[in-house]
């Protein structure tokens, strides 16, 4: 038995002045179900909520239709006086007269007419509508932030700086990523590790951050607040809380002659190895494919001469399962292989190298203390040509798409390069200059103005050795296409940001979408930049899209705040707008019949299998479950389930058919 | 002079985006004819052939389905669901004889008030030329739903 | 006025002949130059090759012209570099064929051209008597057309002596079905003009 | 040793000006017992003349030829001239890619085109048998060449589909596989000029002097190609080449066919190396390593 109450707004004349609201009150108190209605000025100022609430009590309402503006407008604040009349909010309901009536129609019968039936349509609706509760949900308040350049720690300072612990898994040795191999960073022409380096440490330092070095994320189950992560620390063969990070072994290690990843092969390491100096942490990882213990059984000269007696050749990997309530992605990108440009030698010339190879040589600390030497046989090059858009913008090596970064770095290296060769002469080919950031184009300028860097621009189509030179044979489209041929010393490509390799597969394990490029995929590319379509999963840094530092850090405290924002609340709430599954007594169990068209549907891997089983734990039926979690409420699974056994709460289908039998 | 045939149209529109084109419409005060009647839906995904058909066996004479453009669907992929589906729906509608002509696909944003008044005008120009929409009105009566 | 990237719909601009007919887009080049700078041939061209697509690209008869009158689109040897390296994948030896083509079709070749219009001509000619290359018929029928005779004298006894020019025509293709083929590929070519 | 069968489409120049090549690799496929099937009354493939006058000839002419390959049951067919396997390959591909010169095709030639037989150079045609050429080496071919690939047998890859496009290999592999030596260098795919052999030799000559001189600069003694143009332009070319140059040349241009015959032991008189403008002799080698100064 239903006692329904309808309250139509005048809204001032916005309404009363087209739409004949007292024909409206008399219509409706004829509708089934109706045992109150009235019109008043202004539904929404203190004395109308004030009645509506009122009306509540007096009339022992059980359901509320208020006739005024859009929903979208004031349907918190119907609901929430509702609720304080002491109903359900859930069964209060608005028919929108304002802006789909009288707003848009003449003042008639048939405006009226209008207004009646959509009145009637919320009418029949709120009969239907069952109390429903907000739905609460429980939030781990600990981030697992994937990924230690930049990005990462940036993002796992500012969660932890505001209060919250932060897992922070990195896959390869030491924390850092690219950042920490650059020589001096554009547009200012710091020293990199000089502004790294002290983060690095606060990571380390951070009593709210773990840090998972070497480690790998495994699995991720669950939802948003409610997540486990599995996570395998592969095996450094020491044991950390021994080593003190002296360097012995590296030093006796018999092997030597590994090329060192951190000077991207501009040096050797030995199979015992600390990436870098500044490594955090500063502890040594054998290299199982280069150890001669692991190949021949003999060796072991690490173990023999460790002083604090670190080693350990049994160690295995270990898994460890952790809650975690939100998710950073900030895994970073890669540079395309050298070896991809079979016009430029397919790599196999030594002096034709990419940018982060040109970073180590320029850098301080790198394999020439700084010094510019070229890599064939040391010499200082003369003529350097920088090769803009290396990859990026071209169809035929599948990244048509423009790197970002890489014309800041090339005037960056350039104008490095002037600095260090007095003499010399650095040329960039380039197609376009795309410098828009605070100080970009000053600094572009600055390369050409101040430091005699030359520009051309045209694609160079192809490099060969000569006599001990490169010829670089480029055009000058500036000059009517002319053709140019440099014989230079060293050639820098600056090769094209591309994913990295385990993107796709990282991006399955985690629900996340990407893009053909296979970057991670951000919620909105306007208004929702940090966040991914999986709720409680964020993003930061290179492994969206090409970026530099500031964006990237930008980004990460963006992130960051996300995630604070997250656990500064005691519980999730989510509006109960989500489907379920039926569920009847035994021996039925549900209406569902296990098809799972619904779980295909979903596009948020909302709906789960469950095994209905008896108490000896044998199966009896399999169907669907939806996690209030990760349903957002589209309402696809239900349009899609043919015994509709799912249906949608505050949109079921009672409801909607209910609203169209009234037509 | 005869009185002029007046339709009625149903649509079926998306919380997110046409309903709030429409919402926009209103504050732009752009007028519209009177003859649609708006059933709000969390996402065009949600719609489904029954609800089209009952639209047309409780004497609709036409339908308008709206929902976000491609790409901006609040549900990600939800209006895509909802397109696939929309081709299995033009067939079934089809095979149960339902004109074809007097159904509506059409994508409004939020941002395109002008839009949806355009989209209702056009609709209803078209389901009066056509009369009403007496066949299903009778099968219907029949019990076909 | 000139009127620089309008064409009047009545003719349609060659680039969109050639995105039709020759499936080649002209709007994808964006003149990166890399064809031009790695092209054998550039030295010997009057107008660059990328930037033939450029006066292509501006859709206006002015500049049309200027392409189909090039001595570029003749000294374009079809090596395919610059296909190969594009990063937008523009075919730009399809373009230089249909360019020729049109310049042909249109008698406005590049006198500048003669001797490589005689060439191809004179081989085509030889290919659809014989169904095969006559070379020295070839040869004779270009050094005809051109008055280029005493040029090749210094090679041409040594390559008779070693055996390497025949006097006589070879035997064995089906003269009478590439005539055929010749001739349906002239009238296919008409039919789709009109 | 099973006979491999393959579709045989020797172009006009094989029947002309490049007897030397046709002679060697006839023997070479002896040897190798490879058959190779003549395509009954094949006509020419219209070679850059037809793809620069008239599209429609320069692809109906070749896929008149796979179509009586085909219709002979030849499901492989060998152009050894680089032009003709160029056009035979490009044809094939458009009619694969281009729905529109496939219906024109078709109306010219008044059939139906369905799947058309595959195309092969000499060096893919080679690198099929090449595990029997080693066993049959009699003489070592102990030279340093520069094979020579020119441009229409690895480009553009999406057609050929062929070895690595700016950098292939193949050949110096079948060089390597009777012994010789084969230098690493920079103009293995740049174009010599190919169809102006006639028309502008001074072309011919420039781009000719390029190739030749970075060969010379690094010690090649010979240059091997797979091409009848390439030949004439490098061999029959070499008075306008050596004009351009400083130092002038006289290192012989082989065909890949005769290189292997050579190692085979196959008489020099078979392999056509008579024929040659540039005398094919080597210098003669020290026995033992040059006393060091
Ligand atoms: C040659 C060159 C020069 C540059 N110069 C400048 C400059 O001067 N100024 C400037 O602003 N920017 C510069 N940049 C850009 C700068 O390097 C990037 O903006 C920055 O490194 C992006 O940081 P990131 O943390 O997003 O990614 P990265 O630095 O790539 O870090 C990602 C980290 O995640 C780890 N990781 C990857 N996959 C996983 C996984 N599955 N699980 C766990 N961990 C994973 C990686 O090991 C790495 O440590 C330059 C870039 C290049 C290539
Ligand atoms: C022609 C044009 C087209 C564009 N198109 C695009 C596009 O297609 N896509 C895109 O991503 N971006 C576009 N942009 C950029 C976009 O407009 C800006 O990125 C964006 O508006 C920046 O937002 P904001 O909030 O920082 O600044 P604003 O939009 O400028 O907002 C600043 C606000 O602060 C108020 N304000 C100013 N001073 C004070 C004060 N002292 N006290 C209080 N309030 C104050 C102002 O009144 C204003 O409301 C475009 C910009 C232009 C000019
Ligand atoms: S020698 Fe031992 S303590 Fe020193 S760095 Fe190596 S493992 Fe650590
Ligand atoms: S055991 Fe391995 S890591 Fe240790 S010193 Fe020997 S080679 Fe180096
Ligand atoms: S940033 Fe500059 S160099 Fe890099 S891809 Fe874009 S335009 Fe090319
Ligand atoms: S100022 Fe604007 S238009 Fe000019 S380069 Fe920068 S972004 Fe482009
Ligand atoms: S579509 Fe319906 S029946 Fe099928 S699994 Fe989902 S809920 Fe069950
Ligand atoms: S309502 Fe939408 S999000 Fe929720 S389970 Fe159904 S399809 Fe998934
Ligand atoms: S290489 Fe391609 S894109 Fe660049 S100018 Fe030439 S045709 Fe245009
Ligand atoms: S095909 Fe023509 S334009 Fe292209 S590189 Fe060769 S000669 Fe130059």
């Amino acid at each position: 038995m239903s006692r329904i109450g309808v309250f139509i707004c005048h809204c001032g004349e916005n309404i009363a002045g087209t739409v004949d609201v007292a024909a409206v009150t008399k219509a409706a108190l004829d509708m089934p179900g109706v045992v109150h209605a009235v019109d008043y000025k202004y539904m929404c100022s203190d004395p109308g909520q004030t009645m509506l609430k009122d009306a509540i009590v007096e009339k022992k309402l059980d359901g509320v239709v208020v006739a005024a503006c859009s929903p979208r407008m004031h349907e918190p604040t119907f609901r929430r006086t509702a609720e304080e009349g002491g109903i359900n909010p859930y069964q209060c309901e608005m028919a929108n007269i304002r802006e789909h009536c009288s707003w848009v129609h003449e003042k008639g019968a048939a405006t009226t007419a209008k207004a009646i039936d959509l009145v009637r349509f919320q009418v029949e609706k709120v009969k239907r509508d069952h109390p429903l509760v907000p739905i609460r949900v429980p939030i781990t308040k600990k981030a697992l932030v994937l990924g230690g350049g930049i990005a990462g720690i940036q993002a796992a300072l500012d969660i932890a700086n505001a209060g919250s612990p932060v897992l922070l898994v990195e896959k390869s040795p030491s924390i850092g990523g690219h950042m920490s191999q650059l020589s001096e960073t554009f547009p200012t022409l710091d020293c990199s590790q000089c502004i790294l380096t002290p983060r690095m440490v606060e990571v380390a330092r951070h009593p709210l951050i773990t840090l998972y070095t070497y480690s790998e994320l495994e699995k991720l189950d669950g939802f948003i607040g409610n997540f486990k992560a599995t996570i395998r620390k592969k095996a450094r063969k020491i044991d950390e809380k021994l080593c003190n990070g002296c360097g012995v072994c590296q030093q006796k290690c018999p092997v030597k002659k590994i090329p060192d990843e951190f000077n991207e092969g501009l040096s050797n390491r030995a199979a015992i190895y600390v990436p870098f100096p500044q490594a955090v942490p500063n502890k040594p990882v054998i290299d199982l494919a280069n150890c001669t213990y692991y190949k021949t059984g003999k060796c072991k000269a690490c173990e023999k001469l460790c002083p604090t007696k670190a080693i350990r050749f049994d160690q295995e990997d270990q898994i460890e399962v952790h809650d975690v309530g939100a998710v950073v992605l900030a895994t970073g990108f890669k540079t395309m292989p050298v070896n991809n440009f079979s016009e430029y030698g397919y790599g196999k010339y030594k002096d034709v190298i990419d940018g982060m190879k040109f970073e180590r040589l320029a850098s301080a600390s790198g394999p020439t203390g700084g010094a510019m030497k070229r890599p064939s046989d040391g010499k200082t090059p003369q003529h350097v040509v920088f090769i803009a858009c290396a990859g990026s913008r071209d169809r035929l090596k599948g990244v048509p798409y423009c790197s970002k970064i890489c014309c800041m770095y090339t005037a960056k290296h350039a104008m490095l390069y002037q600095h260090k060769v007095h003499g010399g002469q650095a040329t960039v080919f380039y197609m376009d200059v795309r410098a828009a950031g605070k100080n970009y184009d000053e600094f572009v300028r600055r390369a050409v103005e101040e430091d005699g860097v030359k520009y051309v621009r045209g694609r160079v189509s192809r490099v060969y050795e000569d006599d001990g030179q490169l010829v670089v044979k480029g055009v000058d489209t500036l000059l009517g296409a002319e053709p140019v041929e440099i014989r230079a010393d060293m050639v820098v490509l600056a090769t094209a940001v591309q994913a990295q390799n385990d993107a796709e597969e990282l991006a399955q394990t985690l629900h996340v979408a990407y893009d053909p490029y296979k970057f991670f995929a951000e919620a909105h590319p306007k208004l929702r930049p940090v966040e991914t379509n999986t709720a409680g999963i964020f993003l930061a840094g290179a492994c969206q899209a090409p970026r530099d530092i500031p964006e990237t850090v930008a980004q990460a405290s963006g992130a960051a705040v996300k995630v604070a924002g997250l656990f500064s609340q005691p519980e999730l709430t989510r509006e109960p707008i989500i489907a379920v599954v039926d569920r009847q007594p035994p021996p039925v169990f549900s209406h569902c019949v296990g098809c799972f068209l619904c779980k295909a549907a979903c596009p948020y891997q909302a709906i789960e299998e469950e095994q209905i089983k008896n108490r000896n734990g044998d199966v009896l039926k399999v169907v669907a479950r939806v996690n209030p979690g990760l349903c957002q409420g589209c309402g696809t699974c239900v349009s899609t389930c043919r015994t509709k056994a799912i249906d949608l709460q505050g949109f079921s289908n009672e409801q909607v058919f209910a609203e169209l039998m009234s037509i | 002079m005869a009185e002029q045939f007046e339709p009625k149209i149903t649509a079926f529109v998306c919380n997110w985006c046409t309903y709030a084109g429409a919402d926009l419409t209103g504050t732009s005060r752009i007028k519209y004819q009177s003859n649609v009647r708006v059933i709000r839906l969390p996402c065009t995904g949600r719609i489904d052939f029954m609800m089209v058909l009952t639209a047309f066996s409780r004497g609709s004479d036409g339908v308008i389905i709206s929902g976000c453009h491609p790409n901006d669907c609040h549900y990600t992929s939800g209006n895509y669901h909802a397109r696939r589906r929309w081709m299995v729906f033009r067939d079934l509608l089809d095979f149960v004889g339902i004109d074809l002509r007097r159904v509506t696909f059409s994508w409004v944003s939020a941002a395109e008030g002008a839009k949806w008044a355009e989209l209702v005008n056009e609709a209803t120009n078209n389901v009066r030329a056509l009369g009403p929409y007496k066949e299903i009105q009778q099968l219907a009566a029949a019990g076909i739903d | 006025m000139s009127s620089h990237h309008e064409s009047s719909s009545a003719h349609p601009s060659l680039a969109a002949r050639l995105e039709k007919e020759g499936e080649v887009s002209v709007a994808d080049c964006y003149q990166c130059g890399k064809c031009t700078a790695g092209c054998p041939a550039a030295e010997e061209m009057d107008v660059a090759p990328s930037q033939v697509l450029r006066l292509l690209q501006t859709e206006t008869p002015k500049h049309e012209d200027r392409a189909l009158k090039s001595l570029s689109i003749w000294m374009c040897i079809g090596c395919e570099t610059c296909v190969t390296r594009c990063p937008q994948e523009v075919d730009l030896p399809r373009a230089m064929d249909f360019l020729r083509q049109e310049a042909l079709a249109r008698n406005v070749a590049n006198q500048d051209a003669d001797d490589v219009v005689a060439f191809h001509k004179a081989f085509l000619n030889s290919v659809e008597r014989a169904g095969r290359l006559f070379e020295l018929g070839m040869v004779g029928e270009y050094k005809l057309r051109t008055g280029h005779f005493f040029k090749d004298m210094g090679i041409a006894p040594t390559m008779f002596f070693k055996g390497k020019l025949g006097l006589f025509p070879h035997g064995g293709a089906n003269k009478r079905e590439v005539a055929d083929i010749f001739a349906r590929a002239r009238a296919v070519k008409k039919e789709s003009k009109v | 040793m099973t006979d491999v069968r393959v579709g045989y489409y020797p172009g006009c120049s094989l029947q002309g000006s490049s007897r030397d090549f046709a002679e060697s690799l006839h023997a070479v496929a002896k040897a190798l017992s490879i058959d190779l099937v003549e395509i009954p009354e094949w006509n020419c493939c219209g070679a850059s003349s037809g793809h620069m006058l008239d599209h429609l000839l320069s692809v109906a002419l070749p896929v008149n030829v796979l179509l009586k390959a085909k219709k002979a049951g030849l499901p492989q067919v060998m152009a050894p001239c680089a032009a003709c396997y160029n056009r035979l390959a490009t044809a094939s591909h458009e009619i694969a890619t281009s729905p529109a010169t496939k219906a024109q095709v078709e109306s010219v030639l008044q059939t139906s085109i369905d799947k058309l037989p595959r195309v092969l150079n000499v060096i893919e045609l080679l690198a099929q048998v090449s595990e029997r050429i080693a066993p049959k080496v009699t003489k070592k071919f102990e030279q340093t060449v520069a094979c020579y690939y020119g441009c229409l047998l690895v480009r553009p890859a999406k057609v050929t589909g062929f070895d690595r496009t700016e950098d292939p290999v193949e050949m110096d592999k079948l060089v390597a596989a009777v012994g010789g030596k084969t230098i690493d260098w920079n103009f293995k795919t740049e174009c010599c000029g190919a169809s102006f052999s006639i028309s502008r030799s001074s072309v011919v000559g420039r781009l000719g002097a390029r190739i030749m001189q970075d060969a010379v600069k690094r010690q090649a003694e010979a240059i091997v190609v797979a091409c009848p143009m390439c030949h004439s332009n490098l061999d029959l070319r070499r008075g306008e080449i050596n004009q351009q140059l400083e130092h002038k040349t006289d290192i012989p241009v082989l065909f890949i066919t005769q290189v292997i015959g050579l190692a085979l032991g196959l008489p020099k008189k078979k392999l056509g190396l008579g024929r040659h403008f540039v005398p094919v002799k080597f210098p003669p080698r020290p026995l033992a390593p040059p006393a060091v100064q």
